[in-house]
């Protein structure tokens, strides 16, 4: 056996120095914590698009790719992670191709399916962050809920026409969870006024580049147990782009799923017993 | 008289004229975010059909954060708080797309 | 001759509708106006890289790409439009490629030159809008004095380490130019205190997805002579992601290159008569 | 007494002892921006070397933009302008690198 004596090759050195120049990332143990780590992205659409590269480009040891979809035409204009040479491959290996070419040192797992209750678990294992790139409450609430059964920290994110959103969710297992923020799902009935959204690239570009900024933070170490604010980030692009940070309840002793009494377990989530389908409702959520 | 702001982000400005920020002044000696709430439905929703998107069973419809001076309402009392003169409430619809 | 009933062809449609529906871009006429207009991109480096894909993706008709570096291995952790399979080449060429894939509807001009004072009008001449993605204060003096020179609108950013800056030049032609923020340009000798910076790659790239942004913002028209206010933004990644926005000083008359007595004409800068190497002196500037 | 927060941005933290917020409470009846941009330099720059990183030919380094509550101090009167209690100053270093 060979004793491993420098932590980064020559070729890593070089390709991550101006980044490990930078004083918060703390050098070189900075780079071997996110070497070190697993980063599974639910979603390769407009959010996941321009997080993907940026983790890859970081030197995330394993990026896992969550998607069942396939490229379309009408994707392109926000989700410029793919091109019209992939329209009706899928979202996740055309991803992949992007970032094996990018940073060969990272390892590109793809997931091909439709995330849900049956599969969650056994995806989600043995990954140190989830990022929610999806674009539905069901796909929220869950990713939430086996995160916090399996304690993993989410960043959550979601946008539309030329606003965004951002939350790290059940940091540490002890920061609040999507359910301590949205304990009721919303009632499909209740929206009937609003439409179908439409969506500017660059502006869900941006949150989706925001995401990949807090999953190296919390990689790094940025956020500590002492330091560590719920919140909420809200991102308007027009008229002026903007950012505002919410200060936001903490975990709630109550919630179902992190608090005190516990009815969203793994077994109740495995077995079907929570139904998420019937719990959101099968409108289209997007504009509220 | 209290002066209050209130802010309607996340979409949640379709029911409200399409106008994000309403800058008020209410006359009443004391307010609590009850009596705000209830004044924003009778004077500011322009359509009552849409007054579902604001509010079920009486209270914030699931799916909207509200916010008192950029803090979650629940740490700040919720229905009990006291609008102060000056304070900033804010709603936003939770944005679902990606 | 074929007289051109609708403006855009079905892919077109097809391909640009999410953000069509978008009530801001103004639905077709919108969707014209980005593909009547021209945009230049100087540097495909941090800030390029997700600004290019994001413009070629909503369809701006042509994208110039100038830049004469070419693509190393130590770039790729920011600048993730390019990749390891094309270290050795020409950024713009590399950049092209890229686009060329993901929209071919858009018309990509490269120019693997250094920007100068000899070459800066010829390469500007015809393009709507500037963006300045260059990393050193002798290119943003340069690129904002040509921009005046020939009527052109510039969006101007630089990031550094974990922050960022972002403003808009020249707008409309009443609005301040460089010169009027830094009527006198920095000492090299007064620098001497700040080290070689490293970035790091998504908090470069939010500011380059901003510049997009910015640039659809003013083709579709979201900016009017009536609302504009100069400003200038301020990105901050760690430890919280904030932007605060600074209201500036308007266009000064006391300006040399935009003011009411301008020295810095086209003639006297094509002449080489305004030493931009003199002036802006040699050292590295990315910290101060 | 006059209580001012002063800011040190793009980098320019490092020479006022990488700290970028400096709660400021100066004991005087009238404080001038350049009142203000003395006591900096007296009581701030941690390392008497590095006050030409903040400073050149007694003005402003070329390069630094200096704010007024968040406004371009050229719209304010610049070293002219009276600072009042609970006024931000902040001073930020243009950033070059792209
Ligand atoms: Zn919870
Ligand atoms: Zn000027």
């Amino acid at each position: 056996t060979t004793v491993q004596e420098y932590p980064l090759s020559l070729e890593e050195y070089r390709r991550y120095g101006r980044q490990m120049i930078v004083e918060d990332t703390g050098g070189v143990q900075g780079q071997v914590r996110l070497k070190n780590s697993k980063v599974l992205v639910v979603g390769a659409g407009g959010l996941g698009c321009p997080a993907l590269p940026y983790l890859a480009g970081a030197g995330i040891g394993q990026i896992g790719i969550v998607d069942n979809d396939i490229v379309d035409t009408s994707n392109l204009h926000r989700q410029v992670l793919h091109d019209s040479t992939k329209v009706g491959m899928l979202k996740c290996e055309s991803a992949k191709a992007v970032l094996n070419k990018l940073n060969p040192h990272v390892n590109v797992v793809t997931y091909p399916v439709r995330l849900n209750y049956s599969n969650a678990f056994d995806i989600f294992d043995g990954y140190d962050y989830v990022l929610d790139c999806t674009d539905t409450p069901l796909t929220r609430y869950l990713i939430s809920d086996v995160a916090v059964n399996l304690g993993i920290t989410v960043v959550s994110a979601s946008g539309l026409g030329t606003e965004g959103q951002l939350t790290v969710l059940n940091f540490n297992n002890t920061g609040p969870c999507y359910r301590c923020f949205y304990p009721i799902p919303p009632n499909p009935m209740s929206v009937s006024s609003c439409q179908e959204g439409g969506v500017i690239g660059p502006c869900i570009g941006l949150v989706g580049t925001m995401m990949a900024v807090e999953a190296i933070k919390l990689i790094i170490g940025i956020y500590t147990p002492e330091n560590f604010q719920p919140f909420l980030t809200l991102y308007s692009g027009f008229p002026q782009q903007t950012l505002r940070t919410f200060k936001m309840r903490g975990r709630q002793s109550k919630c179902i799923c992190c608090g005190d009494n516990r009815s969203i377990t793994r077994a109740a989530i495995e077995s079907g017993e929570i139904n998420y389908e019937l719990f959101c409702g099968s409108r289209n959520y997007n504009v509220c | 008289m209290i002066k209050v702001r209130v802010e309607f982000l996340g979409g949640l400005d379709v029911v409200f004229s399409k106008q994000r920020v309403h800058d008020l002044t209410i006359d009443a000696e004391e307010l609590s975010m009850q009596g705000l709430i209830d004044y924003i439905v009778q004077n500011l929703i322009t359509n009552k059909n849409d007054v579902d998107v604001f509010l079920e069973d009486d209270n914030i419809r699931p799916g909207i954060i509200t916010l008192i001076n950029d803090t979650d309402w629940e740490l700040e009392g919720e229905m009990e708080y006291e609008v102060c003169d000056g304070d900033v409430i804010s709603f936003t619809s939770t944005l679902h797309g990606g």
